[in-house]
């Protein structure tokens, strides 16, 4: 089989299409997912088309009875792929994630397993404002027990959703909303991509900025201004924040010295947190200046087009923190 | 302080023109966003005027009321200054909110519209916990929650009816029944047929009102209001309508049948308020038509205000994160 | 497949030795716990036999439950061992969970026990999921949740029951009314009498069962297993009862009034039981007390087999976070 | 007024009535804190008795409602000092917390306050397993809007209790339960304790050990046994964790030149990678070894007493990490 230009949306679908063929134990769940294909337009990509109201399930609006009914269905046997639509509505099961999905394996000494997957949209960009933007990834990493995905690329959406509902465990899979019209080369048939293996995105020598999900681009257009300026920028996109890939992080910061970490989410408290103290922890003598963290803001997200735009985490506010950094 | 219920000339006139007026803000903002001039998401009230009209028409002006993701008619209705209003959904300086919320959490507190929301459900628990502030102030005040018929299957729904009845709390739950969550029509989001029923599990009374004719809709308000106001807990009141356009701008609502649609249509509340205006003879023709000509001026003038209004400046990004 | 409703000699015997085992496991592990034994939170199903042991009698062994954190009575029920039960409670290597989870997460999956719960509530999601694999496998199993009076304010119980109802769920909801929440009354914590009035605003039947009845527990439950079994759906029953103890050992309970509580002593489940064993001349006074006899054993045996389990490794800690 | 020993539980409710007295909008909402006293035994120190039921109310097994109608009475002119038993139950309303109470007056453009206490018990050690025992901090403190602090003191609690209950915002207040029964010294009357405010434990030259909550004990413990292999931990207690007091962090480490954050919570994700970060970034310069953090595993805290105990960080931990670094 070759490949397809497609988009992220479509090779979300894809993956969704190729595992529910696999596995009848597969379903979908979640609001306005069936006949109406999903409010990012993801299961009208033939999904509901070829699985039919048994397989892709509407819900009602009842977030705990989404993600609480699949721990009870993957305990007995079932494999739930469940849609929140905003990543900000999981905060209403953020109890049924985290101690239910999360612990249930532990907590009964691993007689249950647990294998869902959970896919959520994150991030600003839409004018959506506070309730509709979020990039929540911290929180859920900070929760043992869970899978984090937050994939940058079609390419590496197909196989890593793939990958996740193939799992075992409990998967997060944060799909970013200004990424789904994004388009890309996708193998047409079945592949998987490892989960918890970064992805160099970039080579380079000077600086590594680490990333993902919708700040991958941003990294490589800073990366490419950098260039203009003779400064060599690596990419490391992490595509699985939970498990994480902490060789490929201390293996790029011993390449080059210099580590800038780049999300969208708020600053303080976010994911960046945990990749500067691995760093600083195992990865002290490597490093030749202080770490970076390059992020949102501590706000919530505004709606006004001027304030969002101000909000986002753009390529010339990394460019500027490299140049700080081997200034 | 029980409302007067008879419906004389002036009142109806006033609720038919604020009615008007919604309309006339909600399709003005309608084709401003088909234009592209609009970030966001926005979800019209055309065809629920009846609803929010009829409510306030019997609510005191210091009362409070927590609404949804289609909360312009509410704000309207209870006395929003419509350029503030544009200049929200346009994200502007002279936005209520500063245009930090947008149309999803449009607000005006000081006239104890405790926001829009944009989480379904939300508004139900901010409502309750308003009107138990004005049972524990003593002050007479009460709460009125707008919400969905989706919405009612979220658990908040049911922690909040229950507090409420427990705590017997001066609170009007008014369930704006359109049928539809996004695309998900009622008979598959709820197995009943009357969202009213629900109130039952709580100990409380639930009524059904035709949404769409301001009338029973202020008939029905001022019993719950005033049971409220009297002491005598809540009310859940299901009001049963129809929303003119698909969820959002953008969705053409092809999930719904095109007949069923129509009958609707034809049930218009404008059409029916400007029915009983006519038939009890408190209207002309010309007196309608002017009323509609004043709100096109107002809507006119009011997005003028708005497009020149200028953004927020940059800075505004990082205030009002915490209370100083 | 519909079970047998007629309780015969054999059958009630069988109800009443469970009900013992359960008493006798629970008595047996409060001792433990007053002497400082035991870790942690000790909720204990004294009074509330006949529930587990009625609804359980007409389960096929593949059927899922899920339960709260009273749980140790349903898995007896169940089929459980109570070897390993007293190990998981004490924290030891031969508990089902290895000791990590105790008595308020005490499961063996295997039965189709799906596990007690520390959160309230989230077992009514856990039971509606597992019934859902089984329609969607077409398995012929169902799932029933054990719940509290209080835990039915939980918003997870009302999106559960929704749920359930939209998709025709062939699963039964056993609400356990104890009359309390920790120290709260059902009358200050909701305001109807029957916790079964709230299937209606779901669209599904709801029943009140003498919880102290074993027989009538099963009758009832015999109706709503062969409901979900057949096809038809959901039910919510409501069994009416008592606990003999405080909400944990620990609390004295001086928030119920003592007349009240004398009066549902007498209505002992145990001693009901006995009564209709006696007065149908199914039993004697020596059958009767040769079945607390055997219990007394089986829980020496059980106890002492637990105590002199070991701890798990301190390993143990990092194992069975993730599934390799 | 002078000063009176009493427990940690004796100070917190000592803190209620004195705020209660003082401005009658102050009310508490929670499961069995009326006449039972609450879980804890907190209301039970006489506010109920001296406050009512009027003031001191039961609320049904409903999280989303004690939290969200907070929200909705702190609009309407009220202060709630409201409960959730277990900190672990708080992710059943992180909605209401997150997205609404933290978010209402930015969302709003500044119009609305939502000056509401929200406390909660944190912390292993009573065997109550995964579902009892969670320290969930980290999820607050990356939530733009919210106050957490998490006192380790009688003295602390009570000072703490009142300046959050007179704050016009959002306060999350943490109480660790195994801390309840410990006593101190506590002045009798009114004092505030300023949110934000870290405070130096014990001083120190060699290194700074930064904790908060549970911790600080532990810390203290382990300060006592370096000293005596002749290794001076400065303990520094950061009492608010949001607002952080970056300064005293970094006066600490411009001191000692060697950092170790301790936390109860789980590692990764955890509070302590934002104070790494920091450091690692504005302090990079001051430091003479990598940081260390000492936390409790990735796993979900187990029921058995020997896994529980295991679970724990205690003062061994900390020493041993604390030789490491100076190793
Ligand atoms: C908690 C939550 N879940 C889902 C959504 C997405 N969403 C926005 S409006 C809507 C449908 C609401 O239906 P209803 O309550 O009937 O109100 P209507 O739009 O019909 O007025 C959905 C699913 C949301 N905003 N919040
Ligand atoms: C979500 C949640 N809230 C609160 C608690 C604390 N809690 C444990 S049991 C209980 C009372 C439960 O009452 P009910 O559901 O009637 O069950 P019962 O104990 O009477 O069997 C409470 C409040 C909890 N474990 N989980
Ligand atoms: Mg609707
Ligand atoms: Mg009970």
């Amino acid at each position: 089989m070759g490949t397809r230009i497609m988009s992220y949306a479509e090779a979300v679908a894809d993956a969704l299409k190729i595992e529910m063929r696999r596995d009848p134990r597969v379903y979908i769940a979640g609001e306005d997912v069936g006949r109406f294909g999903g409010s990012f337009g993801v299961t009208g990509y033939g999904v509901f088309a070829e699985f039919g109201p048994e397989r892709v399930r509407d819900t009602p609006i009842s977030e705990t009875a989404i993600v609480g009914h699949a721990v009870g269905a993957a305990a007995a046997g079932l494999r739930p792929a469940i849609e929140i639509l905003f990543m900000d509505f999981l905060l209403i099961a953020m109890d049924e994630l985290c101690n239910q999905a999360a612990k249930v394996h532990y907590l009964f000494g691993g007689q249950l397993k647990c294998p869902l997957v959970l896919r959520t949209a994150v991030g600003a960009g839409m004018g959506t404002a506070a309730h509709h933007s979020q990039s929540l990834e911290a929180m859920l990493c900070h929760t043992a027990g869970l899978i984090t995905i937050a994939p940058a690329t079609p390419y590496d959406v197909k196989g890593l959703l793939s990958s996740a509902i193939r799992d075992d465990n409990p998967v997060v899979f944060l799909e970013h909303k200004m990424l789904y019209a994004q388009k890309g080369e996708v193998p047409e048939g079945e592949y998987l991509i490892p989960i918890g293996r970064a992805d160099i995105k970039r080579e380079g020598s000077d600086v590594t900025l680490v990333c993902w999900s919708g700040m991958v681009r941003q990294c490589l257009a800073a990366a490419e201004d950098l260039e203009k300026e003779g400064i060599s920028a690596e990419v490391l996109d992490l595509r699985t924040l939970i498990p994480l890939d902490k060789e490929a992080i201390l293996e790029s910061v011993a390449k080059t010295h210099r580590l800038a970490i780049v999300h969208e989410a708020c600053l303080t408290g976010g994911f960046g947190g945990e990749i500067a103290s691995i760093v600083a922890d195992k990865g002290f003598d490597l490093l030749d200046a202080p770490i970076k963290r390059v992020a949102g803001p501590d706000t919530p997200v505004p709606f006004s087009p001027v304030l969002e735009a101000e909000f986002i985490v753009k390529a010339d506010k990394i460019a500027a923190a490299v140049r700080e950094l081997l200034g | 302080m029980a409302v007067g219920r008879a419906v004389d000339r002036e009142t109806l006139l006033a609720l038919y023109r604020t009615m008007v007026r919604i309309r006339t803000f909600e399709e003005t903002a309608h084709k401003e966003f088909l234009k592209g001039e609009m970030p966001g998401f926005l979800h019209l009230y055309s065809g629920e005027e009846a609803i929010a009209v009829g409510v306030m028409s019997v609510l005191e002006p210091d009362d409070y009321l927590s609404t949804h993701h289609r909360g312009h008619g509410h704000l309207i209705a209870k006395g929003g200054d419509t350029k503030r209003m544009f200049a929200e959904l346009l994200g502007k300086a002279d936005g209520f909110c500063k245009g930090k919320g947008g149309s999803m959490h449009i607000a005006d507190i000081s006239l104890g519209v405790l926001g829009a929301n944009g989480i379904v459900g939300a508004c139900v628990h901010i409502a309750t916990g308003a009107a138990f502030a004005c049972q524990y102030q003593k002050n007479g005040k009460i709460a009125v929650a707008f919400l969905g018929d989706a919405s009612t299957n979220r658990g908040t729904f049911h922690e909040a009816l229950n507090l409420a009845s427990i705590w017997e709390l001066p609170v009007v739950y008014v369930v704006e029944n359109n049928h539809y969550g996004v695309a998900n029509p009622q008979s598959e989001h709820m197995r009943i047929k009357d969202i009213a029923d629900r109130a039952a599990g709580y100990g409380f009374p639930g009524v059904v009102v035709d949404g769409n004719d301001v009338i029973a809709v202020r008939e029905a308000a001022a019993e719950a209001v005033d049971r409220a106001r009297g002491g005598g807990g809540p009310t859940l009141m299901e009001c049963k309508t129809w929303r003119h356009w698909g969820h959002f701008i953008g969705d053409a609502a092809t999930y719904r049948d095109p007949v069923e649609h129509e009958a609707w249509l034809k049930r218009d509340p404008l059409i029916l308020c400007a029915e009983a205006l006519r038939s009890r003879e408190w209207a002309t023709e010309e007196d309608l038509e002017k009323i509609q000509a004043e709100a096109d001026v107002e809507m006119v003038a009011a997005l003028e205000f708005a497009k020149k209004s200028p953004y927020p400046s940059k800075d505004e990004l990082l205030t009002d994160v915490y209370v100083d």
